[in-house]
C-alpha cells in the first residue's frame, strides 16, 4: 500500500490542493477588498460563476487560456458592475442584491449552458504550465508547487501586491477609510462612491478571474453550477482573515489541502466517510474560533450604503 | 388497462450523455414504440416532486416513471393519492400492484466486464475508480469493477476514490481527484459522476501516465463517444428502453406491479461499448467472458454498501 | 421647525387618521408590489422571447400551476409551510440586528431529527403527541446548533456572518452523516431516514392536499410579529438590533438576549424543517438540501421583517417555484429559467422600494 | 431680514451667499440666507440649535447643494459640487462632528485625500506639522492611531488637518467645544495671525464670549433665517457687554442675558445627614486606548451636587459608566444608600435609584429610529404600568410620553416622530424627563449641556439645581468650569484617573480648581 504514496502521487495531491486554492484564494482576496471598502459582497457566487462562463467560452473560441481569462474577469466585473450600480451608488441591501445576483447568474449560465453546450460538453486542451527552473526539480515539492499555469503565479504575487497596496499606498488608506469612516474620506476629497465602486469592481473581476481559471484550468470545461459554493468560501475566507491578505492565502491553502486530504485518506483505503472530511476545515477553524475568538474587526460601515450628507 | 400517454421525471437535463438521457431516450423509444405520448420532465433536481407528480398524474398520464432514487418516497405517496400507476428505482421491496413497480438496474454484470478489461489493459498494473458519490447503483458497479479486475489478475491495483459526499456537477474535483488517482499509477479510470464525469474526461485526455502513455476512460450508463476525443475505452451503457417497453405491456395486460425490471447482459440492456481503442482479440476474449456470465458459469454478485464497496477496494489495493 | 407645544395635539390626530393612512399605505405598498413584478415579467419575457419561447404563454402557465387551478394553488400553499417559518424565524435574527445566515444547517438538522424521531414516536404515544416531541427535538437542536455563533457573538464579539455561514456548512455535512450513519433506515438500499407513513404525517386541510403545516405556519409567524412589535421582549430585541450600545446602557442584558435570539430564530428555522418533513416530505434522504433560505432571506428584507409582508413574498415565491417548474416543462425552457425569473423579481422590487423611498422623500421636502 | 435684495457680491468677498435656500424633508434648514465672507476677516455665526449653521458650512464645503440661490467664489457663481471641488476652491473647514477615520493614525488621516497609487507622504507632511503645532501651540501624536485619542486631541487634529490644505478660507464648527481654555485662547490668537496674512475664517460657536473676543464680523441665524449681521464697524465701537447683549436680543428676541450666575444657596445640603452615595477606593483598569481609574474615593449627600473638572479624556466616562454598571470595576466599593451595588448590574442599580445621563445622546441615550415616545421608556421596558405581562399598552405609554412632553417641553412633531429628527437639545430633554422618573435618588449627569444652546443650557442647569432640591444626590461631570461654579457645592478635580483635589464650592473656587487642572497643588 506504502507504494501508493510515492513521490509523484504526492506531488499530484499538493498540486491538487493548489489547483483548488487558487479559485478561492482569487475569491477572497476579491472580497477582501469590498469589505474592507465597507461592501458586503454576497453576491460574489453569481461573478464566479459568470467568470467561469465566460472564461469557458471566450477560452474555447479564442483558444487562449489567457484570453478566457481576460473575459472571465471581465464578466466578473460586469455583475459587479450591476452590484455597484445597485448597491453603491443607489444603496439598495447588499445582501437582497447579492442573493439576487447569484440565484440569477445560477440559472442564467445554466440556461445558456444548456442552449450552447449541452450535448457537445466541449473540453479546453491541458493548460500549459509555467515551470520554475531549478525550483520544479525538488522532488514532490517541485511538481507539486513549481509547475502550475503561468495565472497561479501571478494570484500568488497579488497576495503582495494587494498587502503592499493595503499597507504603503494612499489607496489602501482610501479603501480603510470607506469601510471605517465613509464621510471622513469624503471629506478629504475622496469620492466614497468611486472608491467603493473601483473596490466592487475589482472584487468582480477577481471572481471572475477565479471561475474562470476553475472552468479553464481547474475543470477544464464548464457545467451549471460548477462553482459548488466556492464563493461563498471565498466570503468566510475574507473574514476570517481580518483585511490580511496572506491570511487569505493561508486559508484558501487550508481548504485546498483537506480537499487532498480526502482524496489521500480514500486512496490509502482508510475507511471514514467524505462528508466527514469535508467537515475538517470548518471545524478546524470554529475551533480556532472558539478558543482565540477575538474582536472581530470588520469595518464600522460594512454594509451601509454611503450617502453624502445624510444624517 | 389502457395506456394513452406516460411520463418520465428526472432531476437533470436529459442531455449528460448517462442517467438522466438515457432513461428520457429510452422513455421516447418505449413510447414511439407502443404508440404513446411521452411527456419529459426534466431538471427537477433532487427537491420536492410531488407538484410536479400530481399535475402530471392529474393531466392524465397513464404511468409515471420517476427516474431517480430520491424520488421513491414521493412517488408510491401520489401513486396511492391519485391512483395512477408509478415505477420507481432502488425500491426492490416496493411493489404495489396495479400502482407501484420497481426498475432496481444495475450495470454489474457489464461492470465486471469492464473489470476485466481493464486489467487485461492496463499497462501499469493500476487502475483508478473515480465517483462523485456512493449511491447503491453506482456502488454496485464499483463492487463489480473491482471483482472483475480481481479476477482478471489478482496483481493489479484499484485505487478507489470519492469526489465529495455529494459532489455530482463538481467537475473541477471530478478532475483533481482523477489527476491525483493518474498520478498514483493509474493509467485506466472507470468513472461514474454525472458532471463532474466531464472533468474526469478531461483529466484524461490532459494527463500522461506514468509510462507517458495515454490514459484511458471507462464510462458508464451511457455512450460519450460523440464527445469522444479518442480517449474513451469503454461504457458500460445501459439500455433502459426494454424495461419501459415491459412496463407499458404491464399496464395493458393489468400485471403492472406485480414484477422487478431488472436489465444485464442477457438482452443486450447492458452492454460493454465496443470503441476502437479496443483490440479486437481483447474484445473477443471480453465477448467470451460475457457468454459465461449469461449461461450463468461466472457469477457476479452486486453490492450495495459504500463500505462493503471500500473493503472490497482496500483489499485488492494490498 | 418643531411644532411648538403642539405635540400631545398631532400626536392623537395622527391615530385618529392613521386607520385610513393604514389603509392607504397598504394599498400603496401592494402597488409597489404588483407594479415591480410586472416590470419583473417583461424583463423576464425579453430573456424569454431571446431564447425563442413565448413569454405570454409561458406566464399563461405559471399563474395557472402556480395560481388558478385547483391543484396549482393546493401546491403553492403547502410548499409555503417550511418557507414560512423560516421566514418567522429570519425576521426574529434580523429584527434584533443578527445575521443569521445558517439557516439551511439549522433546517437540515431539524429535518434529519425529527425525520428520525417521528417514525419512533409515533409507535409509542398517540400522533398528536409524537408531532409536538418531534418539533420539540427539531427546534431544540437547531437552536443547540446555533450555541456556538451566540456564544462567540455574545462574548467574544465575533461577527456572525462568518461563523453561521461555517455552521451552515457544517451543520450540511453533519446532517449527511446522520443519515448515512445513525438513522439510515435499514429496510432501503439508499441512505435515508425510516419513513413516516402518510397517514401518520401532519393532516391535510380539509379535501385539499395542502398540509396544515401551513396554518402552523401562518400562526408562527404572527405570533412572531406580534411579539416583536407588541411585547417587551421583542421591544428588547429590537433595541438590541437598533443599537447595541443603547441596550448596554439601558441595562438590557445582551449576551442573554442575543443567545436567546440565535436560540429562537435557529429553533423556528429547525422547526422548518420539521414541518417540512412531517408534514410533507415523511423521510430525509441522504445529501438533501433544498437551500430555501437563500430565497428565503431577501424576501424577509424585501418584506422589511414585516411577518404579514413576509407572507407576501413567501406566497410569490411559491408561485413562481411551483408555476414556473411547470411552465418550464411545457415551453420547453430548462428549469434554471425560474432561478432567473425569481432573481429579476428580487432586483427590481429592491429598485422599486428605491423608487418609492426617493419619491417619499422629494414629496416631503 | 424678508427684503431679498440681493447685494451684488463686492468685489472683496471671497465667497458670497445669495438667497441660499436649504429643505429637509419637514423643515427649512436655510431660508434665503445673504452673507460675504471676506478676506482678513473672522466671521463669526452664531445661532440656537438647530438654526441652521452647519447647513450652511455643508453647502460652502460641498456636502449638499443648496434648492435655491447661489453660491458665489472670486464674485463668480459657482455650483460647489463636492467636497473636493470646495477644496480645489480653498475652502477648509472643521466639521462639528469627527471626520477623522478611528482606525488610521493621525499621519495617515492627514495624508487622506492624495494621488491613489502614491505612497502617503510622510516625511513631508511631518515638517509641514511641526511648522504649524509649534505656532499653534501644540502637539499631536502622528504615530497614535485616532481611536486612541481624546475628542480634544481628535479635535486638534482636524484643525490642524484644516491648516496644513493653505485654504483661503477656513471653516471652523464648533471647534472649540472641547478644548481647554488655554487652547481656546491660543486658537483665538492663531485665527487673529491668519486672517492678518489675508485668510477668510468662518468660526461658529456657542459661547458669546468667545464669538465677542475673536470675531471680526457676527452674523445671527435663526430658524433658518439670517436675522442680523453686526458688520465690523459696528463691532469695533461697541464694547463686550453691549455686543453681547445686542447678539442675545437677536437670537432669542429676549432683551437680556437671563444671568446664570445666579448662585446657589450653598449650604442647603444638610450635612448631618448620611451620604446617598460613597464611593471607596473604586479602580477601573485601563485599556488599550483608554485610561483606567485609580482609588477613587467620594460621598455625595442628599441635595448636594458634587463636580467633577477636568480636562476631558482624564477617567470621567470610566467614571460615570463604572458607578452606572456599565464599565466592571476591578476594585472598589460603590455603597448606594449604605448598601454596596458594585456587583449588581446596570438595571439593578437603576431599580435601586441610581441614574445616568449620558453624554452619548445619539450613541447610546437613544434609539435613533425609534419613536419619541419608546425612547422615553428605554430605561422600563418590561415594567407596569407600561408593560403588563410583557404586553406592550401603547394608550397608557402615549399618555404618558404626552405628559412628559408637556411637563420637559420636548419640541417634537408628534409623539411618534423618530427621535433622531429631534435637536440635539429635545433629546437631551427625554433623557432629562427618562433619568429623572420615580425612584430616583442619586443622578450622575456627563456633560448635560455639551453642544446645547443658551436657552437649553439655562434651562437644563435649572432641573439639575431642581433635582438637587428635592433631595437627590447629584454627581455632575463637566468640562466647563463655569457651570461647575455656577451649579456646585464642592468640585473634585480629576486627572489621569484620579481625583486630585476637592474644593468647596467658595469664593476662591475658581482659582483653586484651575490650579489643580493644571496640575498645581490647590
Ligand atoms: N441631512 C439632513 N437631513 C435632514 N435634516 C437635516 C439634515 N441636516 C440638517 N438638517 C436639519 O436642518 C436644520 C439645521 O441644522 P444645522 O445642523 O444646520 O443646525 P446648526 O445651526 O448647525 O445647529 P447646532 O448648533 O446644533 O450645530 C435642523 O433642523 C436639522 O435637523
Ligand atoms: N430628518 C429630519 N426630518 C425631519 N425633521 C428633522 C430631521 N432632522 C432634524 N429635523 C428637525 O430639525 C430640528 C433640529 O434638529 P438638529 O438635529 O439639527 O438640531 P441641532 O442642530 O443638533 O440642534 P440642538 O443640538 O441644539 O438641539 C428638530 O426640530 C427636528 O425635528
Ligand atoms: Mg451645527
Ligand atoms: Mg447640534
Amino acid at each position: 500500500m506504502n507504494g501508493l504514496f510515492s513521490e509523484v502521487f504526492l506531488s499530484a495531491l499538493l498540486f491538487g490542493a493548489v489547483t483548488a486554492a487558487v479559485p478561492l484564494l482569487l475569491a477572497g482576496l476579491g472580497e477582501q477588498m469590498s469589505e474592507k471598502a465597507g461592501v458586503l459582497n454576497i453576491g460574489i457566487e453569481g461573478m464566479m460563476l459568470a467568470g467561469a462562463y465566460l472564461g469557458f467560452v471566450g477560452a474555447f473560441y479564442s483558444e487562449s487560456l489567457w484570453l478566457g481569462f481576460l473575459t472571465g474577469a471581465a464578466g466578473g466585473a460586469a455583475v459587479a458592475a450591476l452590484m455597484a450600480l445597485l448597491c453603491v451608488r443607489l444603496g439598495l441591501n447588499q445582501i437582497v442584491i447579492g442573493i439576487a445576483l447569484t440565484l440569477g447568474l445560477e440559472g442564467l449560465t445554466a440556461l445558456l449552458h444548456h442552449f450552447q453546450f449541452s450535448r457537445s460538453y466541449p473540453r479546453l486542451p491541458a493548460a500549459d504550465p509555467t515551470v520554475i527552473p531549478l525550483l520544479a526539480d525538488i522532488p514532490v515539492i517541485g511538481p507539486a508547487f513549481f509547475r502550475h499555469h503561468l495565472l497561479v503565479y501571478l494570484a500568488v504575487l497579488l497576495v503582495v501586491v494587494m498587502s503592499y497596496l493595503y499597507r504603503r499606498t494612499q489607496l489602501g488608506l482610501n479603501l480603510q477609510a470607506a469601510g471605517d469612516k465613509p464621510a471622513a474620506l469624503d471629506v478629504a476629497g475622496i469620492d466614497v462612491i468611486r472608491t467603493r465602486t473601483i473596490a466592487v469592481l475589482t472584487t468582480g473581476a477577481l471572481a471572475g478571474l477565479g471561475g474562470a481559471y476553475l472552468a479553464n484550468v481547474g475543470a477544464g470545461l464548464f457545467i451549471p453550477f460548477i462553482t459548488n459554493g466556492a464563493g461563498f468560501l471565498g466570503i468566510v475566507l475574507a473574514m476570517l482573515a481580518r483585511g490580511r491578505p496572506v491570511w487569505v492565502l493561508f486559508g484558501a491553502l487550508l481548504f485546498g489541502a483537506c480537499l487532498s486530504l480526502t482524496t489521500a485518506m480514500q486512496v490509502a483505503g482508510i475507511n471514514i466517510p467524505t462528508d466527514v472530511i469535508q467537515m475538517l476545515p470548518f471545524l478546524a477553524v470554529m475551533i480556532m474560533l472558539v478558543l482565540f475568538g477575538r474582536q472581530a474587526s470588520l469595518p464600522a460601515a460594512l454594509g451601509i450604503p454611503y450617502e453624502r450628507g445624510a444624517r | 388497462g389502457e395506456v394513452k400517454s406516460i411520463a418520465i421525471l428526472t432531476p437533470e437535463e436529459g442531455t449528460d450523455y448517462g442517467w438522466n438521457q438515457q432513461g428520457i431516450d429510452a422513455a421516447k423509444a418505449a413510447g414511439e414504440a407502443a404508440g404513446v405520448e411521452v411527456v419529459v420532465a426534466q431538471g427537477l433536481g433532487y427537491g420536492d416532486v410531488r407538484p410536479t407528480l400530481r399535475e402530471l398524474a392529474s393531466d392524465g398520464a397513464s404511468l409515471l416513471i420517476a427516474h431517480a432514487s430520491g424520488y421513491n418516497t414521493a412517488a408510491p405517496e401520489i401513486a396511492k393519492e391519485m391512483n395512477v400507476p408509478v415505477a420507481i428505482v432502488d425500491t426492490p421491496n416496493g411493489l404495489e400492484k396495479g400502482l407501484v413497480a420497481d426498475y432496481t438496474l444495475s450495470g454489474h454484470e457489464g461492470a465486471y466486464l469492464a473489470g476485466r478489461l481493464a486489467a487485461k489493459m492496463s499497462r501499469s498494473k493500476t487502475v483508478g475508480v473515480v465517483v462523485s458519490g456512493e449511491p447503491p447503483s453506482w456502488n454496485s458497479q464499483s463492487g463489480a469493477f473491482a471483482q472483475g479486475v480481481k479476477a482478471e489478475n489478482p496483481d493489479v491495483k484499484i485505487i478507489y476514490a470519492v469526489i465529495g459526499p455529494a459532489a455530482y456537477s463538481d467537475a473541477a474535483g471530478g478532475k483533481r481527484v482523477t489527476e491525483s488517482v493518474i498520478a498514483s499509477g493509474a493509467d485506466i479510470i472507470f468513472g461514474q459522476g454525472n458532471g463532474s464525469s466531464f472533468g474526469m474526461l478531461q483529466a484524461v485526455e490532459t494527463t500522461k501516465a506514468a509510462d507517458g502513455g495515454k490514459v484511458y476512460f471507462i464510462d458508464v450508463i451511457g455512450d460519450k463517444s460523440p464527445i469522444d476525443k479518442g480517449f474513451l475505452l469503454s461504457s458500460v451503457v445501459w439500455n433502459i428502453e426494454p424495461v419501459y417497453a415491459a412496463m407499458i405491456a404491464d399496464i395493458k395486460n393489468d400485471t403492472f406491479g406485480t414484477k422487478h425490471y431488472a436489465i444485464g447482459l442477457k438482452d443486450n440492456s447492458v452492454e460493454l461499448l465496443k470503441t476502437p481503442a479496443i483490440p479486437d482479440d481483447v474484445w473477443s476474449q471480453i465477448e467470451a467472458l460475457r457468454e459465461d456470465i449469461v449461461s450463468g458459469k461466472i457469477k457476479v454478485e452486486p453490492v450495495y454498501d459504500a463500505t462493503a464497496v471500500r473493503a472490497l477496494m482496500t483489499s485488492v489495493a494490498q | 421647525m418643531s411644532i411648538d407645544g403642539a405635540s400631545t395635539a398631532s400626536a392623537t390626530a395622527l391615530d385618529a387618521t392613521s386607520a385610513a393612512a393604514n389603509r392607504r399605505d397598504v394599498l400603496h405598498r401592494l402597488l409597489m408590489t404588483l407594479g415591480p413584478i410586472v416590470v419583473a415579467l417583461v424583463i423576464a419575457g425579453c430573456i424569454l422571447l431571446a431564447v425563442g419561447v413565448d413569454p405570454l404563454a409561458y406566464y399563461g402557465y405559471v399563474l395557472e400551476r402556480g395560481l388558478l387551478s385547483m391543484l396549482g394553488i393546493q401546491q403553492t400553499l403547502t410548499r409555503m409551510a417550511p418557507l414560512l417559518f423560516l421566514a418567522a424565524g429570519l425576521i426574529v435574527a434580523f429584527r434584533a440586528g443578527m445575521w443569521n445566515l445558517g439557516g439551511d444547517g439549522q433546517f437540515l438538522l431539524g429535518a434529519v431529527t425529527s425525520a428520525a424521531s417521528a417514525p419512533v414516536l409515533v409507535e409509542i404515544m398517540p400522533v398528536w403527541l409524537a408531532w409536538i416531541c418531534a418539533f420539540v427535538i427539531a427546534t431544540v437542536v437547531a437552536a443547540a446548533w446555533s450555541l456556538v455563533p451566540a456564544l462567540l457573538r455574545a462574548y467574544h464579539g465575533v461577527n456572525e456572518i462568518v461563523t453561521t455561514l461555517m455552521m451552515t456548512f457544517l451543520g450540511t455535512s453533519l446532517a449527511n452523516v446522520l443519515v448515512k450513519l445513525i438513522f439510515r433506515d435499514p429496510g432501503t438500499t439508499v441512505p435515508q431516514t425510516r419513513t413516516l407513513p402518510v397517514e401518520e404525517r401532519l393532516p391535510r386541510l380539509f379535501d385539499t392536499t395542502v398540509t396544515s403545516g401551513l396554518l402552523l405556519g401562518i400562526a408562527a409567524i404572527v405570533i412572531v410579529h406580534l411579539v416583536m412589535t407588541r411585547t417587551a421582549f421583542g421591544l428588547k430585541l429590537r433595541i438590541v438590533g437598533a443599537n447595541p450600545r443603547a441596550a448596554v446602557h439601558a441595562g438590557l442584558s445582551v449576551p442573554g438576549l442575543t443567545i436567546a435570539v440565535f436560540a429562537i430564530s435557529a429553533g423556528l428555522v429547525g422547526l422548518a424543517g420539521a414541518v417540512d418533513v412531517v408534514g410533507v416530505q415523511g423521510n430525509v434522504r441522504a445529501d438533501w438540501n433544498p437551500a430555501y433560505g437563500l430565497a428565503v432571506i431577501p424576501a424577509v428584507f424585501l418584506a422589511r421583517m414585516n411577518g404579514f409582508a413576509a407572507i407576501g413574498f413567501v406566497f410569490l415565491l411559491s408561485v413562481l417555484s411551483i408555476g414556473g417548474e411547470s411552465a418550464a416543462r411545457r415551453m420547453g425552457v430548462p428549469n434554471h429559467f425560474t432561478l432567473v425569473l425569481i432573481a429579476i423579481v428580487l432586483i427590481v422590487l429592491a429598485i422599486a422600494e428605491y423608487v418609492d423611498h426617493r419619491y417619499n422623500q422629494s414629496r416631503k421636502a | 431680514m424678508s427684503s431679498r435684495a440681493s447685494p451684488s457680491a463686492e468685489a472683496r468677498d471671497i465667497v458670497a451667499l445669495e438667497g441660499v435656500t436649504k429643505r429637509f424633508p419637514g423643515i427649512v434648514a436655510n431660508d434665503a440666507i445673504d452673507l460675504s465672507i471676506r478676506p482678513g476677516e473672522v466671521h463669526v455665526l452664531l445661532g440656537e440649535n438647530g438654526a441652521g449653521k452647519s447647513t450652511l458650512i455643508g453647502m460652502l464645503s460641498g456636502l449638499q447643494q443648496p434648492d435655491e440661490g447661489r453660491i458665489l467664489v472670486d464674485g463668480r457663481p459657482v455650483p460647489i459640487t463636492s467636497p473636493r471641488h470646495a477644496l480645489a476652491l480653498g475652502i477648509g473647514t472643521v466639521f462639528q462632528h469627527m471626520m477623522l477615520v478611528p482606525t488610521l493614525t493621525v499621519a495617515e488621516n492627514l495624508a487622506l485625500g492624495g494621488p491613489w497609487w502614491q505612497r502617503p507622504r510622510t516625511g513631508e507632511l511631518e515638517a509641514h506639522v511641526a511648522e504649524i503645532t509649534r505656532s499653534l501651540g501644540i502637539s499631536v501624536k502622528l504615530q497614535a492611531r485616532v481611536a486612541e485619542l481624546s475628542l480634544g486631541e481628535q479635535q486638534q487634529v482636524e484643525i490642524l488637518r484644516a491648516l496644513l490644505r493653505n485654504s483661503r478660507l477656513l471653516i471652523l464648527d464648533e471647534s472649540t467645544s472641547m478644548l481647554t481654555p488655554k487652547g481656546i485662547d491660543e486658537l483665538g490668537a492663531l485665527m487673529r495671525r491668519l486672517v492678518e496674512k489675508g485668510l477668510a475664517i468662518v468660526f461658529i460657536t456657542h459661547k458669546l464670549k468667545e464669538a465677542v473676543a475673536f470675531g471680526d464680523r457676527i452674523s445671527v441665524l435663526k430658524l433658518g433665517r439670517k436675522v442680523g449681521e453686526i458688520p465690523p464697524e459696528r463691532f469695533r465701537s461697541l464694547g463686550e457687554e453691549e455686543i453681547i447683549a445686542e447678539i442675545v436680543a437677536l437670537m432669542f428676541g429676549r432683551q437680556n442675558d437671563e444671568s446664570d450666575t445666579k448662585e446657589r444657596p450653598v449650604g442647603a445640603t444638610r450635612t448631618g445627614i448620611a451620604p446617598s452615595l460613597q464611593v471607596t477606593d473604586l479602580t477601573v483598569a485601563a485599556t488599550d486606548n483608554e485610561p483606567g481609574l485609580s482609588s477613587i474615593s467620594f460621598d455625595i449627600r442628599p441635595g448636594e451636587i458634587l463636580g467633577i473638572a477636568g480636562i476631558d479624556g482624564n477617567g470621567q466616562k470610566q467614571l460615570a459608566e463604572a458607578l452606572a454598571g456599565q464599565r466592571v470595576a476591578a476594585g472598589g466599593s460603590i455603597r448606594l444608600e449604605g448598601t454596596d451595588v458594585a456587583a449588581l448590574s446596570v438595571g439593578e442599580r437603576r431599580r435601586r435609584g441610581l441614574r445616568y445621563l449620558t453624554d452619548d445622546r445619539l450613541g447610546e441615550g437613544t434609539v435613533g429610529t425609534f419613536p419619541v415616545s419608546i425612547n422615553f421608556f428605554l430605561k422600563q421596558v418590561g415594567q407596569a404600568p407600561l408593560w403588563r405581562g410583557g404586553l406592550e399598552r401603547r394608550g397608557e405609554i402615549d399618555k404618558r410620553a404626552a405628559d412628559l412632553v408637556r411637563e420637559y417641553d420636548v419640541r417634537t412633531p408628534s409623539l411618534r416622530t423618530p427621535i433622531a429628527r429631534l435637536s440635539g437639545g429635545n433629546i437631551q430633554k427625554v433623557l432629562l424627563a427618562r433619568e429623572l422618573a420615580e425612584g430616583a435618588k442619586v443622578v450622575i449627569f456627563n456633560k448635560p449641556t455639551y453642544g446645547l444652546d443658551l436657552a437649553n443650557t439655562l434651562a437644563s442647569r435649572q432641573r439639575i439645581r431642581d433635582t438637587a432640591a428635592r433631595g437627590l444626590a447629584v454627581l455632575l461631570i463637566s468640562t466647563d468650569l463655569e457651570e461647575l461654579l455656577s451649579m456646585c457645592d464642592r468640585i473634585a478635580v480629576i486627572a489621569d484617573g484620579a481625583l486630585v483635589g476637592t474644593v468647596d464650592n467658595v469664593d476662591d473656587a475658581r482659582t483653586k480648581v484651575g490650579r489643580l487642572m493644571i496640575g498645581l497643588a490647590a
